[in-house]
């Protein structure tokens, strides 16, 4: 049946993950919207990595860690922006994972790209 | 001996130590933005009382004249980083900057001092405080790009203008101005009583954090802690240099001069990363965090009014 | 002029001149929690000290009829936005709610500027305070969804009466009412003698937030935006109307009429959220803190303090 | 062999992720649970999607993710029970990940059901 | 007889009685990290500017009795667990520990309690808490572990040492001590005039984390409820008996016995998580935290002085 | 080609998740880099599991999520040292995700061990 199904179907596509330093956030922001995200996610993570220690309980600037579910090709087009534009000065890592469809009738037909809600 | 020292020095000394023993002691990062925001709305009352009670117009020169000497400092900086430390281009240029401006706790901490010395200064230094943040941002730019396109000289003005270090003290010192000290009675209680609680509080995570810096040290190499605390004592002769010729008062110039010697971690971090993002910000905060904040608050503040008494004696 | 209002002012409008130019002055949300909570709890305690010192028998019934006539309120607002603003059902429910309600913040900025025109008020107007937090909140659901067994009574009920607002603002109501102020001296010098600071902090804080809400007024539309500058206006008319009939003094009045005009943006919120879901609340937060809460803060309060005093001096 | 090991194996099977407004975050809770789940990790999170930025360093309520480690029908269970009851009138998002089972003995004999610890 | 109470019990009971309703009232970390540290630093330079003014040497005896004495509390708590209470070794002597060692609002809860009866003690007590923080600890642990080699003690020493509460409470204790009060007097109007003020903020927290803790009651079962219950009545008979053979003033040693009585929940949980990690944390903050530290606030401080009072009438 | 290309590639190898009592950040911390891993992600989180209630806002000290890019060898080493040393005493969950490789030839030819920034 092709009607929408007045309960929504878990996200089925990629969720593509972006950690870079917090002054990156409202251009980073920026340029996954224009990558074609829908929405994001976002929360406040330290780390370590070859830039050494990122903590804002020293007075160092904390690193942001974006979480963004899309389609395939959406998720290749903010992989590649935010690599391309950052990845060279900034502390910058991004991934990405293809999540899980239930094995179950309503959602199976539906494309990958269909939003979660209805 | 140790009369002399304000004793929000001892909350920096104890956090250093906490920090060095691997102490669990940790100032959240809210807490960090709290004391930040308080602190410069504090100084920048302050400022803005004082210039609600005196004419104006008399500052407009001397501030001209501090704000364009400011930019000698990173003009020495930057030769003395290039040639003598053989950084990169885009580091030295990173690291002028941060010592051509200015740190807002170094400054209480020299209030702080002086006071404790019985010595006066006028509240119109914090207006200084408020123009010397910029020059040293641009010309750390202007090297590290000459005046190319790219330097993207409105995202950076904009960062550094409205980088909320600057949004506070300025806008702190306009309702001191507007309302001052008697129709803002109402807010001393809470940001003159409680001043040196509050940075007694930073103080203590700002010695925390230096510790945590410390690290650092082996990246930042043995020429930068030299320079980390050389460059301070020639910006405050500078200072002094300046403050003398501009006629100030004894307690003005030292304060003068420790504006000169502070190095910034708070706005020029950020611009700097936003216009130079080729340096590696742990050259410059080891530098700055990791030595010359250390050594201005325990022994810098106190030796630049040696100076600074020393040599109004000699001009007397 | 500028004198006449209170320099917390200043801060609000710094928050917002900060916010619209994109500065990354921002309050963490501890201290924004820590500031409503301290604000909550220096009002619950000015009232309960208030209580302490009088005779209460002699409240009961200027509460009952201050309570009852807030459900005014929502009742017009609801109509007007349902039928000159054609907007859906539920969210005609859940805005009138919030305007019904009142804010904590705009009663403390109405309390200052009484200060300062050396008008006077009685520490119970916070007990009203306490009580105009509910009745709004009641009147959306049941405009939202008649008395249908689906409007969930109890958690609505719980929410709104366990929601911090109204716990602290009791609990420190009982609290100062029980000790008196002799009793809770110890607690004075923290929660009066900061009390401004503290409030020009959250000020601070509401400025850069009602900045990034003005984004939400193109999602609210012109109809909203005019709304959510006239209503308050009805209803500070309104409460006008009930001191002058109660006989209250002009600065009592003054203060019923600012919490008559004030929106909630704390506890309706959270409510709405629970009580009608359906309901956008984009809409009726971007009214309520997009267009009331500044127009209150700098424009509404002495307004409404205007319209007392023309009133007081016409039924003289 | 069917002996507990003494060291327990990383957890394999799935990770449901729930992102939605804080004020579901107690009801969340119950439901996740309610489903069969033996844990979960929250976390407080911003965002942006449909309904506009949520934030609460602005006056605006975050929003909170949840991330629970069970097997496959407990993770249709949760997706189904948190979509089903507030993806209609409330922000929120799911999806799920099947996590990687290391090529290993010991714990390939384990049924995924297994918790992490014995 | 509520007057002899002190207004921020109120605050406990209002936490309390809101984490029962299922409030949404809850402290943020950061705050609560900022509570404990200003406490922490508050109390250390109370004590330090009080030894400031005296002869120190007189309070090395005392120091060392009291310390000493306080190692039979974790040993008799340990027995009972074990014997009476059937509990696994690991946790009887995690829970020892906890009850051994003190906790810090519980002793400002009594000193305020004592300063609103209208009776003096000396803010040297404050040295004693710093020094009461280790030895149950170390007790506890070598009840656990024997004196094995895999009791790491290296680095739980470390851990104990260098947590924030000893760091805080000595260094402040230091900065106190080399100042004195009219060198730190700047800091005053911060750390004592707002005393109450954050004390009562804190305890409104522990209030709701209190209620929180009453569901791990059920875990923690009736056996361990009666000993939190118990147990700090017998330490604090233990203390009114070491004050009295010190020649204590009654409210000196109204306030050991408050400290012996007190069980940890900032040190001890910490250190025990490292030292002792097969023992299962509910049950020890179960038993400190919901049941004796409400214990002690709301009943067990004005109880201990009543002991102590007719104990030294006693002997008079 | 050989040759490091300018921009970076998205990660792809496998992602490992640890989240553990906060007590053991500090140790963890070491032993994730010990295993092998160049970097690492960290972040507050609260939770609940068969210890009960871990939150903050109430005393009880938090949970921390690590979150670590690594090749399958690290990860292994990853989850087996902490399992192994904490799974028994500690409240500890751990679990690892094969990452997305976009399929996109620059990037195929990657090992899966090189890390993201040239
Ligand atoms: N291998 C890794 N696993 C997880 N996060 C990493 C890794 N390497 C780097 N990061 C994150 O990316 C940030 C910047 O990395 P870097 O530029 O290498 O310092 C770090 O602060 C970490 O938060
Ligand atoms: N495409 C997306 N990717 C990641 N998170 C999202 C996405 N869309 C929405 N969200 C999250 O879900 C929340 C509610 O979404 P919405 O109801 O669309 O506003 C947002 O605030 C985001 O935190
Ligand atoms: N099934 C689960 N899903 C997600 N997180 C979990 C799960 N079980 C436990 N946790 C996390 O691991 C921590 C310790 O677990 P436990 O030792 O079972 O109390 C909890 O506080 C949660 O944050
Ligand atoms: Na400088
Ligand atoms: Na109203
Ligand atoms: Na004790």
């Amino acid at each position: 049946m092709n009607a929408p199904s007045p309960t929504p179907s878990p996200y089925h596509g990629f969720v593509v993950v972006v950690i870079a330093e917090a002054e990156l956030e409202s251009v980073l922001r920026d340029d996954i919207l224009h990558a074609g995200a829908q929405g994001y996610t976002v929360s406040e993570v330290r780390g370590r990595g070859n830039r050494g220690l990122r903590d804002d309980r020293l007075l160092l600037s904390n690193n942001v860690r974006f979480e963004v579910l899309c389609d395939e090709a959406t998720a290749r087009r903010v992989l590649d922006t935010v690599l391309g534009r950052y990845g060279r000065h900034y502390g910058i890592v991004a991934y990405a994972l293809p999540t899980w469809t239930p094995p179950d009738a309503s959602s199976a037909h539906r494309p990958p790209l269909t939003r979660v809600r209805d | 001996m140790l009369a002399a020292i304000d004793p929000v020095v001892g909350f920096f000394v104890l956090g250093l130590v906490a920090g060095l023993l691997g102490s669990d002691l940790k100032l959240s990062s809210g807490l960090y933005d709290t004391l930040t925001i308080y602190l410069l709305i504090a100084i920048g009352l302050k400022g803005g009382f004082e210039l609600a009670s005196r004419d104006v117009t008399s500052l407009i020169l001397p501030t001209a004249v501090i704000v364009v000497a400011s930019a000698v400092t990173p003009m020495v900086a930057y030769q003395i980083l290039l040639r003598l430390g053989r950084l990169p281009h885009a580091d030295a240029a990173s690291i002028s900057a941060h010592y051509g401006s200015v740190s807002v706790v170094t400054f209480a901490v020299g209030a702080s001092y002086l006071g404790r010395q019985g010595l006066d200064y006028d509240g119109f230094m914090s207006v200084f405080l408020v123009f010397l943040e910029f020059p040293a941002l641009i010309v750390g730019v202007l090297l590290a790009k000459g005046l190319k396109a790219d330097a993207n000289w409105r995202r950076l003005a904009h960062e550094v203008l409205t980088g909320k270090a600057i949004v506070l003290l300025l806008g702190a010192l306009l309702i001191g101005w507007i309302w001052g000290r008697e129709g803002g009675k109402a807010l001393v209680p809470f940001f003159e009583g409680l001043f040196k609680g509050f940075l007694a509080l930073f103080l203590l995570g700002m010695g925390v954090t230096t510790a945590a810096r410390f690290g650092d040290l082996r990246r930042v190499g043995l020429f930068l802690v030299g320079f980390g605390i050389l460059m301070p004592i020639v910006s405050a002769a500078g200072g002094v240099l300046v403050g003398w010729l501009l006629g100030l008062s004894v307690g003005n110039t030292h304060l003068l001069a420790v504006l000169y010697a502070s190095a910034s971690y708070i706005a020029a971090p950020a611009a700097m990363r936003i216009a130079i993002p080729e340096a590696n910000p742990a050259l410059s905060m080891g530098a700055s965090l990791g030595v010359t904040f250390p050594f201005n608050v325990v022994a810098g503040v106190p030796l630049y009014l040696a100076m600074t008494q020393t040599f109004y004696r000699m001009m007397a």
